[in-house]
């Protein structure tokens, strides 16, 4: 009987444990009472936190069941393509085809991503870690995952923990620069809101087009594109009510969790806790701020050309974050004049951020692999 | 370094230009399917109850308890006029024929979210 | 840098793309508009139609994200068994089970298996593609798949097109051949219904013993059997609610998708489009034609034998296709005289049929593995 | 090729004969069984319907929610005699007294189904 | 043309097939039958016994799809582990947190581990086979399949039949243990009950402390508590309620389902009929035994400190086997005055049991690795 | 075998005595965890309805269907009063006021157990 090598055992939970678990466990609790108590993206940040605390007990994504879920669904892919099944099932794109001039507030939302590239550069970051800092730009959780891996994997986890926190920080983070860009005669714009019907041809064409032209085009953002558009084709075909229940519900809700725990358990202090990682979270806070004042600008421009049609506020909305940047883009009018109310515009430069992200984040894939 | 920051902003160029160019065909396909599009009357909630109708008859056999359930809900929903409420999120087709409707029930909603954020 | 690589990696999509591909992609659009403005089997059709269109945009099933699906489902047969489950789940044996002697018609609607079969052998195809291209006959998606998939998986994909597309089309294929092959005197037969009651054991103990009978006789069907009849089972038992209800919509949704989009990912332009694909859609439609042309003279059979005690339109349900042929053959009879209500009888046919494919299916790939 | 087809021909009368061979024996267990098992008297619908009261027992405690929407649900469905209308489909044994119940639900639904089919 | 292959081809499933198939299929027509008509927890009693059936007719763990799902999910962990989820995700700890030294019979409850230990070594087995069936004494499945498959996994298909098999007896097994050790004046004392409120705060941290002590304590118990409070916290934190559902319906659900498929596919004629499984099973029993006896005896010592305070009673319900034991324990009393209600107390002193059990399971595996 | 057996009885004795160790820690940090939130009054009931508020604006627009069919089931809940049954199970803190509430509701459900099995 080997004494020795039972105390080992029986004590390896406490020899194994350091200072930096111990932090990065408290780093996992704020996470959670973020999620729990603040209820900033709970369904992300509560998983992640989870996982980051048990990333920094042992359990984490290089070793044991973690490892098989990580290597399962990140490794390959699968996960942030099956929560973008289910994210394509809920928009509605028929406030941005009724108004598509709309659509081009979801380009000037991506200038985040190649600002903080250059940052990220400038900061002495390799080429491909910065291309995946910069993707933080794109504001979209499972793009951000998607180019991320294949880019940087040693570097995913702060950059999806930075995606996702400061996405559920959006309220905070938009504003003060909403009202610094903006005069109050430019919140006050109203905008008319006739729209055109859409028919159930247009929105079930639109899905197979959008993944048509955009793989061509942006062959890497392809997966993406394809998931979310087949998400947006069950649900507007109207004839596989099943499937299209099925993504909005199954299919993300379990995705959801398991990424989140997956992407947290990549959180332990060996590979979290150094300057780089303070960085990221600087550069991605970067990411979020370029890309809004961007939308913002040209906005204005919008407003400018139509002659004071376009309220500057729905720029703010082309960054994706969706729907939260439109329902904030939309409150932040009524905040200033209670009866104005542009949240089908929003929704419209909303939906156009969401597609503008993917295919920003497919050309950067594309760019960087070619260049690196 | 120099070099890497000269790629950087030749990426830059590229990826925006591409984003853009991206784009606009995009509005071009979007406003080209309307204008295809737009001599058809049907709209999408008319379409949605008929599919519905047809979709519950084809599941009729299959999915008893399913049918069953929304049936009840259905009843129960338009008993209590909820199903007014309830549709009238980001979908606009609904609204489509007066600008009246979106903004009075628009406002109906403000309004809720005023009390709940004033009892939070 | 690299710019002859840079520009190569931002054109691959065009330069990839061909004629081949652009049919394709049409191919695929037609599925889709099937499933979405005709209804045809859209569950399937959309999912398969989908994977079309991205198996030609660069996202087939030798590669990426969707290798990884095809290889998790239909390489490890997991997809066709799981959907099995669900189906046995929704099947009702109770109409069969009444009226025993209906089972014999779910074997005559079998020969299409091997009058296919040896239509195959006769145009030039090696054994094993001629008997996978045979269990087109089954009239079976799950069985068609997991037979084809273990005999020739290079034609996988042609096979399951033609059986799910066929099986769409039954209301079209169908009825044609019934009204050429029964005369009005036939189509009046009414059929008494006066059904002994199945008491709940009966129902249970059902499952359990054609599982092990059909796992005896044809092994080879045993996986599909024993799924059917779990499925089955966990309805019947009337005491696992929640296994049940995972089973008919948790588990059959999520895996029909799938299924769809892995099927539909092997439809690539390189090994979808030659005439070996044309002549197995030409020879799917023989198989659909052989099948309802033996069920229903069978049906004349009985119909002479039991003394115009049974209507021979109930032959054409004994094909399987679980449950659009029972209701067909239900309705043919009702367009004659609407008050001859067959339906029951019809269902109890159409479950025997549904046994019967897999019987089918399973001796089969016995047989054939025995000799090539 | 000549080879090929009488191989052909071979396991075409092999698998024939074996699936026939296979439905018989199923014929005769399904008939031994409804011999053996037509003395119990207690149907499935009645069966069922304990059961269910004894499994909302059992899960009392864990699945409030679920129980609730069910309850509502049953409660409403009742109210507007739905029940009886959603669940005559395939299963016949609700119906397993009176052959004219079953006719005339049928019948039933198939005027609602020609109302519908008019509709399209 | 070979036609003796053919024959051995199509024979195949009958020469295979021995006495020792046909009586473990008769095993699994047993606990079919006990799930379906006696509804000893039917949720896994039926796959478990479908799975044995399917077993000894080709379709065991050891080749095709059912190894597919074995090694998937038990090899991996993962099965046990999202099961937990979904408990925990139905575990409400408030009556425990409400009566704090409840938690001391959650570890009384686990004496049947050891005991059955030191009688399994008595009985000859090696240590961790020894071990392995000790862990049929935490009378929690999960638990035992995760400890079972570490240690012995060539013994796991009978470990896990005990544990389900025994966990569904308890309504047999333990009432005439209880009134034998118990006396009337015992089973008739009244606690009182005036719940402290438990806020949300405590509800939500409790989960988490859990996880970070028991993981550095016992680390191999890490994975099974980090489930289990997962789970709980979803539900506390009543912020993430899709997840919650998730975990509570369809993730319990189909891992539930496939757990006992694969747990019955191991009960092989080969693997199971023989004496060894004869010991087990009845060690099993004896380890429920046990349990129970010492959980009682320490509800007396409890009611005698207490000076009567306690009902001796509730120490049954710390074996874990969650909820059974904690209603039995209600109903018991209830039994002998019609107005006496714990179940509040015997609820605490069960979820005391299910982390007892798990805490013990992973102490006796750091303990065994340790030593073998 | 004696070593063995030795071997088992010092598992024994560790492993027990790791396990109360253990539990007494838990108790310890409960009866912690109890007495530093007793301050803090917001029973669970009070925020689970308010959070339910918060959650269902926030998925207002994503879940018209799910919304529209909780709306409904409690409307019929409300009406036909089963909301305070369904809710009577194992949480307790809808009770914390008075223990007659509880009492009383734990002798409904026995009542209704004892029928229930009279009619098995
Ligand atoms: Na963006
Ligand atoms: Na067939
Ligand atoms: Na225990």
């Amino acid at each position: 009987m080997d004494f020795t090598y039972l105390i080992n055992e029986l004590t390896k939970g406490f020899t194994s444990f350091t200072w930096g678990s111990a932090f990065m466990i408290a780093v996992g609790l704020v996470l959670i009472a973020l999620a729990v108590f603040k209820e900033y993206e709970p369904v992300l940040l509560l998983p992640i936190g989870f996982g980051c605390v048990m990333a920094n007990l042992g359990m984490s994504a290089d070793t044991g069941f973690m490892k098989v879920i990580y290597d399962a669904g990140i490794k390959t892919e699968i996960f942030p393509l099956l929560i973008f099944v289910g994210v394509g099932a809920m928009i509605d794109f028929s406030p941005l085809l009724s108004q598509p001039s709309m659509v081009l507030l979801g380009a000037a939302g991506q200038f985040g991503i190649y600002g903080t590239l250059l940052l990220a550069l400038w900061l002495g970051f390799p080429l491909n870690q910065a291309a995946s800092i910069g993707v933080i730009g794109a504001i979209d959780g499972p793009t951000a995952i998607f180019v991320g891996s294949k880019l940087a994997p040693e570097i995913l986890a702060p950059i999806a923990v930075a995606a996702y926190s400061y996405m559920s920080l959006i309220p905070i983070i938009q504003p003060p620069i909403m009202k610094l860009l903006t005069t109050r005669k430019e919140r006050l714009i109203r905008m008319e809101y006739s729209p055109r019907p859409v028919s159930r041809l247009t929105l079930v064409i639109f899905p197979i087009f959008v993944t048509v032209i955009v793989s061509l085009i942006a062959p890497d953002a392809a997966p993406l594109i394809a998931a979310l558009m087949l998400g947006n084709l069950l649900r507007e075909s109207l004839v596989v009510d099943r499937l299209n229940k099925a993504a909005q519900n199954e299919i993300i809700n379990i995705t959801t969790l398991f990424l989140g725990l997956a992407i947290g358990a990549t959180m332990t202090a060996q590979s979290f806790l150094n300057l780089e990682t303070l960085k990221i979270l600087a550069l991605g806070l970067a990411a979020f701020v370029i890309d809004t004042v961007a939308g913002l600008l040209f906005g204005k421009l919008m407003a400018v050309v139509t002659r004071n049609k376009v309220n500057p506020l729905i720029g703010a909305c082309g960054i994706s974050a969706f729907p939260m940047a439109g329902r904030l883009s939309a409150k932040m009018a009524q905040d200033e004049d209670f009866e104005n109310f542009i949240l089908m515009h929003a929704m419209g430069a909303n939906t156009a951020g969401q597609l503008g992200s993917v295919i920003a984040g497919g050309l950067l894939l594309a760019l960087v692999s070619g260049l690196v | 370094m120099r070099e890497l920051m000269q790629t950087g902003w030749l990426i830059t160029g590229i990826g925006m230009g591409l984003v853009f160019a991206v784009i606009i065909i995009l509005w071009g396909l979007m406003a080209l399917l309307m204008k295809l599009t737009s001599r058809e009357k049907k709209t999408k909630l008319e379409s949605e109850a008929e599919s519905d109708l047809l979709t519950e008859m084809v599941f009729l056999q299959e999915d008893q308890n399913d049918l069953k359930k929304k049936a009840a809900a259905a009843a129960v929903a338009i008993g209590l006029g909820l199903i007014q409420d309830a549709q009238s999120g980001p979908q606009i087709n609904e609204q489509n024929t007066e600008i009246n409707a979106w903004q009075a029930v628009t406002r109906a909603r403000q309004l809720q979210n005023q009390i709940i954020r004033g009892r939070r």
